[in-house]
């Protein structure tokens, strides 16, 4: 089983009695780009906090570089290169920009590399050299979602997890950080991502996943896929 | 004018003082956002426990802290740990109670082992002073709590902007789910910061403990002041609560200089509230 | 159709910074004005401006031949400006029911038994009417952001301010946001939306206007807004496909 | 779905009980001995200042640390009005309620330009402010207090009475208070105050509104423990304790409820009667008391019940329609810490 | 609920024949800020109250029958509030029949204010007469203790002793109700016997800093002070005081430094020679009404069994229990008013003096001027210095100036 780099087994999370993710499963292999899609509400992101350990599955177990991580805290998970960004563009609001990226090097793998690092997400994101020492809270919403996305990669991780990534960025944007995407990807980073947007979706991953009120009702080579396909099984059709 | 110079030196020295009685205040009630009501009574704690020390291994107050420090922190971690993480996302209120309760616990338990005797903690420099001229002295042992005070904040400054650990309990404070997703450790994260509130607690009660008499019940007063302090300076700004510590003690000093001693507690709180009718937000709040 | 707001030369700062250096429009009533613009351009702020969170240095802003530059959110809410926020803030201890009463009671001027029925209809319309009575804390954010639509909608707005409401949605429920303000403007609301869904602003805004920091880049038409050179430069970037 | 107390028969029979326990609660002096009577007597009072301080601090999101203001105003007002003007008792309480009213609209401009803790200490302050200001005012007796004089005698029922009354006002009032209009502000500015402005709600105002029904009634509540004290002196008036007392209650009984001051009133004055004979340790008691029930039960004792079996007693929740399906959701499962 | 009696007013026993104790509410500072005062209690209340109970109790004649002595203590916290609320709950819960009030006016007003609103006797003693007296006129609480004149007579005499006629004295008063009550005496009749005053108001208790107030004592050349202040803050102000190079020559203290260890934590250099007014006494020659025991053997006996040193207080929580003995021997009854009658009839020597009430319900216990002294053993301890007007209490030691 050690081809994968991840692999969910039937993972089902709760809401007090409420099932928002009922026996989901997925894997991904190293240098692979996947992604998970599915409706508001279909549970993707309860499914991708049950992964990172921020939620603790009710069932179900998850394995990484072969090892069974269910139960394992967050943190030392990160410190094993798997690392998530949650959607909307979370931040610590009271922090300066740069605080904000500093933190995403807290490993201690990751602080080495930390000048490099923040080089990169400037050249990304030049905006945030800018911004730097003003408090993360008084950002633009774009501007939020560029630091939350730009932390995350100050990680050096070996596994990220997107969660509406492009959410409230403008189309230029959009499009560097996709293209990013694609280059630290061919680097040897493995990518999930989390979206709506189908057809780019569709168009730069390896392999997709349809979620549908909690459970995987389709998953497949992106390129086989059908937009009509997914769509269908988007809709529960 | 030696009076006016005598104030203001005493003003600023008292100044000192109440930033040392503030800062981890600041530190938990700024940062965490956590209102700890016993935060004078851990710093009456401190004076006792090296009240405690002192006699029974007959060293100075100031050699005491090596083992009050660590032994406070370890309090304060424990105690955060064990009661205040539990509930520190339901809100104000609860966290008001716990420390309400820890107040009264630790002052009753206080006056039971200790009675409610007055204690100071000896050091030969007490009653030593500076003699500048005739009618102006500094009090060598206000000097050196005001320096100690400086120090402490200066140093936990430097904490919260350089080290790793410091941003990291910025940021389990700001977003705890999103500090967990950059690594950080939050199990112990919230008792690492009070352990340091504490810690910073005992340090300012030894040198209070030295400076004025105290009993069990002390701790409420020198609540007053590390809120007052702490509300002045903004919450969680380091630099803003030493500026607030000499703007508090001038305010008091220089208002019992003008108006007589009757004005002083007064125009302390006058000037707190004025500050905050102008700065709802304190100095330094970002 | 008779201008319902005009911005005149308005200046926005946050302190020290400077994010809006003179900008000057006019909505018509009944009109759907999209806004675009890089991130960070402003979009946010000048609608906090509309709106009262932030007051403009300088300039005026006239709503409905009332100056409203300096006037509270809450009575400009009284006068008829809604809003949602980008980042939701829905009273989270409150239930979705709750949460739009408060818009259809405070905001609209009506006893809360008056208010009930509007704010019945205003969850319908975003398609909340299932979670009507789940706390509000507890929704996704989408539904989140619906949420904001229908209580800014329960105040009964004459201009309504959507900032980013589609971001996030799938193609067919922004089809639906779409069909929304569509169905809006019929009864006569005037629409001011911020929105990076380019196809969305297309189709569906009678105006379009491209802010680059805090400046008015472009403003007029949304097709041709579009196509402009600079704001293809700023904002949508050089075309793979 | 558990249980449906809201509709129906359950109102009625509800109804019914109320009105039971009221009648009971007014007949206490005619069947209960003395001290049966004083710890109602205590109860009502402590219901008051709970449900005054859960007012402001459950509902309207300010948390003062700083009722003993008014509780401080009520005692002085009795005292200086009766004693020195001859104010027949009841009318000093209501004319020390005015003027606690007329304060807290003064305080309000300065004090609710700030927000969370910098309200709460500020209000502290103040109160701390005041007890320097009577410390040296001759008029009021300055530091030795005064003697409301014309209490002398007067018998406890009388006092009861008049507590029950203003307990059940309290009551009321809150209940009515947020299932009016003004209470869904005060809920929407306490979760987040620029959507509630920008939803049309007047902040300053609703606040406003808050803070003079609660200076009223705390004062009041003031004059009455006066009336029970005889003497009133400013570093007890305006002692912080006042303010814990109301927090415990609430915190105790259950923050945001309106049935929970009541029980913590009683948990509050029970624990204070019975641990008065354990001398020393009884502040122990009480300190570990408070930390394990907040410990356990952290929405307090009725919040934490209601939550569990989904209920709540005199909720002020308002429903789209008259069935009630809203089982609130559990804690994130599994959630940090 | 125990046995609180169905009328309003006067919560006698319980009635009739159950009668099997004659009940003595007790409350006392055990915990907060004036639990010093509080030290020694149950056990100077118990040390009086054993020999009558020993011997069956005292006879009632009602009840035909001797009815022992239950003495029933109460915390109050140290704090007005709940002293109202506790003496509240004996005086409705345990039925009290006689209240004692002693420990400042924080508990004594608030236990006499009880009493008169429920028609309960109070017995009230240690907190100076005139705040007490401001709360009067009282029906059904009597007062013993010293008035403020007195102690000014007594430290005016000292002065002029030590020779320090005329000098300028500074007044160290804070603002409470001590402080309030005394410092208005010194104010006035300073001036009028002949000496300067340096007045810098009142402060605040609690204070921290006291650098104004000893700028203004060296200003005006200030060689006696003299004061009513809480411990802690006199420690504190004596200690920045001799930091801020201010020394008095002569100390006149109420309060400030009544017990050994209030002394002993501001240390002998600035404990030494420090005056305060002494209320009892190992010295004091009277004995025990109940056993004949001198004060001396009382606190010898205290030392004895509990490992501390005496304190003056001890005497004042004795000394109203004698009064409440030789009260109730005096009843027939155990009906309020006869028992209010009987005190108001009171005519003894306690081991604090001689207790005779007037017609404002007031006694006058002596008062002698004690001064701290530096021991061999390097204690500190107090000696009488002057008896101005009590010369049955001897002198011990001489008067002299602080060096
Ligand atoms: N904190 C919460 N408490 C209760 N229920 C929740 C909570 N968070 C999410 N849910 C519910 O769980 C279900 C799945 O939510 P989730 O956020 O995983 O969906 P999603 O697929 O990420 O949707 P979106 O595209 O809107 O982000 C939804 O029905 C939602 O209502
Ligand atoms: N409170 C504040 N203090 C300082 N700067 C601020 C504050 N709020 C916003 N800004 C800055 O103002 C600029 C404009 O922000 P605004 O939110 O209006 O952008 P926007 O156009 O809405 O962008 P987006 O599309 O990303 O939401 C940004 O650069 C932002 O950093
Ligand atoms: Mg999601
Ligand atoms: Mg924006």
């Amino acid at each position: 089983m050690s081809d994968y780099l991840l692999k969910a087994e039937d993972i089902n999370a709760k809401y007090g009695d409420f099932q928002a993710v009922q026996g989901a499963s997925f894997d991904i292999k190293k240098g692979e780009i996947i992604s998970v899609i599915g409706t508001n509400g279909a549970g993707k992101s309860t499914l991708m906090k049950a992964i990172v350990g921020i939620m603790k599955p009710s069932g179900g177990k998850v394995y990484y570089k072969g090892e069974d991580i269910t139960g394992i805290p967050t943190h030392k998970l990160v410190e094993m290169g798997l690392i998530a960004v949650p959607e909307g563009g979370r931040v610590f609001p009271r922090m300066s920009v740069l605080d904000n990226l500093i933190m995403g090097s807290y490993t201690p793998k990751a602080r080495k590399e930390r000048n490099q690092a923040l080089e990169r997400v400037y050249e990304l994101f030049p905006i945030l050299k800018e911004k730097a020492n003003q408090a993360a809270g008084s950002l633009s919403g774009g501007q939020r979602q560029m630091v939350a996305i730009g932390r995350a990669l100050m990680s050096e991780p070996e596994l990220v997890c997107f969660d509406e990534i492009s959410l409230g960025l403008a189309p230029t944007v959009i499009k560097d950080i996709y293209a990013t995407i694609r280059q630290i990807n061919k680097e040897g980073l493995t990518v999930i991502l989390v979206e709506q947007d189908v057809k780019r979706s569709l168009k730069i991953s390896d392999r997709s996943y349809v979620m549908l009120k909690g459970k995987i009702v389709l998953e497949g080579n992106s390129q086989e896929l059908t937009e009509d396909e997914v769509k269908k099984a988007y809709f529960g059709l | 004018m030696d009076a006016l110079i005598q104030s203001l030196i005493q003003g600023v020295l008292l100044g000192g003082l109440y930033a040392a009685i503030g800062i981890g205040m600041s530190l938990i009630f700024g940062i965490v956002k956590l209102t700890n009501l016993a935060h004078g009574d851990f710093l009456v704690l401190g004076s006792y426990i090296s009240l405690v020390v002192t006699s029974t291994l007959g060293i100075s107050p100031f050699l005491s802290l090596i083992i009050v420090v660590p032994v406070m922190f370890c309090i304060g971690f424990v105690v955060q740990n064990t009661m205040l993480n539990k509930v520190l996302s339901k809100g104000a209120e609860p966290t008001l109670m716990i420390t309400f309760g820890l107040s009264i616990v630790i002052q009753n338990l206080l006056l039971y082992f200790f009675t409610a005797d007055a204690r100071n903690l000896h050091s030969s420099i007490t009653l030593k002073s500076i003699t500048i001229s005739d009618g102006i002295r500094i009090p060598v042992i206000y000097l050196i709590s005001c320096v100690v005070g400086v120090v402490v904040i200066l140093i936990l400054g430097a904490y919260f902007k350089k080290t790793y650990q410091g941003k990291a309990i910025m940021a389990a404070a700001d977003d705890l789910e999103v500090a967990q997703l950059m690594g950080v450790n939050i199990k112990n994260i919230y008792g690492l910061a009070m352990g340091i509130s504490i810690a910073t607690a005992a340090i300012a009660g030894v040198m209070v403990g030295m400076i004025y008499n105290f009993y069990p019940t002390s701790g409420s007063s020198y609540l007053v002041i590390a809120f007052a302090v702490v509300v002045i300076g903004g919450m969680g700004s380091t630099y803003g609560t030493l500026v607030a510590g000499l703007l508090f003690g001038l305010a008091q000093v220089l208002g019992a200089h003008f108006f007589g001693a009757q004005a002083q507690l007064l125009t302390g709180y006058i000037v707190l509230l004025v500050m905050l009718i102008f700065r709802p937000q304190g100095l330094f709040s970002k | 159709m008779s201008t319902i707001l005009k911005v005149e030369d308005i200046h926005v700062a946050y302190g020290r910074i400077k994010i809006i250096p003179g900008l000057s429009f006019e909505l018509r009533e009944g009109e759907v004005l999209g806004v675009i613009g890089p991130n960070g351009a402003g979009k946010t702020t000048l609608m906090n401006a509309l709106i009262g969170l932030v007051i403009p240095t300088q300039g005026k802003i006239i709503f409905d031949g009332v100056d409203i530059t300096k006037m509270s959110p809450e009575k400009r809410c009284h006068l008829g400006l809604g809003r949602t926020y980008q980042i939701p803030r829905p009273f989270e201890g409150m239930t979705v029911f709750e949460n739009v009463l408060v818009g259809a009671s405070y905001g609209a001027g009506r006893t809360e038994a008056k208010a009930r029925p509007y704010c019945i209809e205003a969850i319908k319309k975003v398609g909340l009417y299932e979670k009507k009575d789940i706390l509000a804390g507890q929704l996704t954010l989408l539904d989140r952001k619906r949420l904001e639509i229908a209580r800014a909608l329960g105040t009964n707005p004459k201009i309504l301010l959507l900032d980013e409401v589609a971001a996030g949605l799938t193609e067919a429920e922004v089809q639906d946001v779409q069909d929304l303000v569509a169905d809006l403007k019929t009864t006569g609301i005037t629409i001011m939306w911020i929105e990076h869904v380019i196809k969305t602003m297309v189709e569906s805004t009678d105006k379009l206007m491209c802010l680059s920091t805090g400046s008015l880049l472009r403003y007029g038409d949304p097709l041709e807004t579009m196509n402009c050179a600079e704001v293809q430069e700023v904002y949508l970037g050089v075309d793979e496909e | 779905m558990k249980t449906n107390l809201l509709s129906g028969r359950s109102t009625i029979l509800k109804f019914i009980a109320l009105i039971i326990v009221i009648v009971a609660l007014f007949s206490v002096p005619s069947w209960g001995s003395q001290y049966t009577v004083m710890f109602f007597m205590l109860v009502c009072m402590y219901i008051g200042l709970g449900q005054m301080w859960n007012l402001l601090a459950g509902y309207a999101g300010l948390v003062s640390l700083g009722q003993q203001i008014y509780i401080g105003i009520g005692g002085y007002a009795l005292a200086v009005l009766s004693n020195y003007y001859g104010v027949p008792l009841f009318l000093g309480l209501i004319i020390g309620g005015l003027v606690a009213m007329l304060i807290s609209v003064g305080l309000s401009y300065l004090l609710l330009r700030m927000k969370g803790m910098y309200f709460a200490v500020a209000t502290w302050i103040t109160a701390e402010a005041l007890i320097v200001i009577f410390a040296g005012w001759n008029y009021v007796g300055s530091g030795n207090g005064m003697f409301i004089k014309a209490v002398r005698g007067m018998p406890t029922s009388t006092i009861y009475y008049y507590s029950l009354v203003v307990a059940i006002i309290t009551v009321i009032i809150v209940v009515f208070l947020l299932r009016s209009k003004l209470g869904l502000g005060l809920i929407a500015i306490r979760d987040n105050d620029s959507a509630a402005e920008t939803s049309g709600v007047n902040i300053f105002k609703t606040k406003l509104y808050c803070m003079m029904i609660s200076s009223f009634l705390t004062s009041v509540i003031g004059g009455l423990f006066y009336m029970s004290q005889v003497w009133v002196q400013p570093y007890a008036a305006f002692a912080i304790n006042w303010t814990i007392a109301g927090m415990f209650i609430v915190v105790i009984g259950g923050i945001g409820t309106v049935s929970g001051p009541i029980l913590g009133a009683i948990i509050y004055v029970f624990l204070n009667q019975y641990l008065s004979q354990f001398g020393g340790i009884s502040m122990i008691i009480l300190g570990i008391i408070a930390i394990l029930v907040i410990l356990f039960a952290s929405k307090g004792i009725l919040g934490t019940i209601q939550d569990k079996f989904g209920f709540e007693i005199l909720s002020a929740r308002r429903h789209s329609d008259r069935t009630f399906t809203g089982k609130p959701i559990e804690e994130l499962e599994g959630s940090n810490l | 609920g125990g046995g609180g009696g169905t009328e309003e007013t006067g919560g006698g026993g319980a009635a009739g024949d159950e009668r099997t104790s004659i009940k003595i509410g007790i409350p006392n500072p055990t915990t907060g800020p004036l639990a010093d005062f509080g030290e020694g209690t149950p056990w100077a209340e118990e040390l009086a109250i054993k020999p009558i109970n020993d011997d069956g109790g005292i006879y009632i004649e009602e009840y035909d029958k001797k009815l022992p002595i239950e003495l029933v203590f109460i915390d109050t916290e140290s704090d007005s509030t709940k002293a109202s609320e506790v003496t509240q709950k004996l005086i409705v819960d345990e039925g009290v029949d006689l209240l004692i009030a002693r420990h400042t006016p924080d508990t004594a007003l608030p236990v006499s204010a009880m009493g008169e609103r429920y028609g309960v006797p109070v017995i009230s003693t240690e907190c100076p007469i005139d705040p007490w007296k401001a709360g009067g006129p009282y029906e059904w609480a009597f007062h013993a203790f010293w008035t403020i004149d007195s102690v000014y007579e007594l430290y005016r005499d000292s002065w002029v002793e030590a020779g320090l006629q005329g000098k300028t004295v500074g007044l160290l008063f804070p603002n409470d109700p001590d402080g309030l009550a005394w410092a208005p005496v010194f104010a006035e009749r300073l001036p009028q016997d002949g000496y300067k005053v340096s007045d810098p108001g009142r402060y605040p208790i609690g204070n921290s800093d006291w650098s104004s107030v000893i700028n203004q004592f060296k200003q005006d050349g200030v060689e006696i002070i003299a004061g009513c202040n809480i411990p802690p803050d006199f420690a504190n102000f004596m200690k920045q005081a001799s930091q801020l190079g201010f020394e008095p020559i002569f100390s006149s203290q109420g309060r400030s430094i009544l017990f050994n260890a209030s002394a002993t934590a501001m240390g002998p250099e600035l404990a030494d020679g420090q005056t305060i007014e002494v209320w009892w006494s190992p010295h004091h020659p009277y004995p025990s009404s109940i056993t004949g025991q001198t004060a001396k053997d009382i606190l010898e006996l205290y030392t004895q069994e509990s490992g501390r040193v005496w304190t003056a207080t001890i005497g004042y929580k004795y000394a109203p229990v004698e009064i409440a003995i030789d009260v109730l021997k005096r009843c027939k009854n155990l009906e309020p008013e006869t028992i209010r009658d009987a005190i108001a009839e009171t005519d003894m020597v306690t081991v604090v003096g001689p207790i005779k009430y007037n017609e404002d319900h007031l006694a006058f216990t002596p008062i002698v001027l004690g001064q701290w002294t530096l021991q061999d053993d390097g204690t500190l301890d107090v000696e009488i210095v002057n008896n101005w007007k009590n010369s049955e209490i001897p002198e011990t030691g001489e008067i002299r100036l602080m060096k």
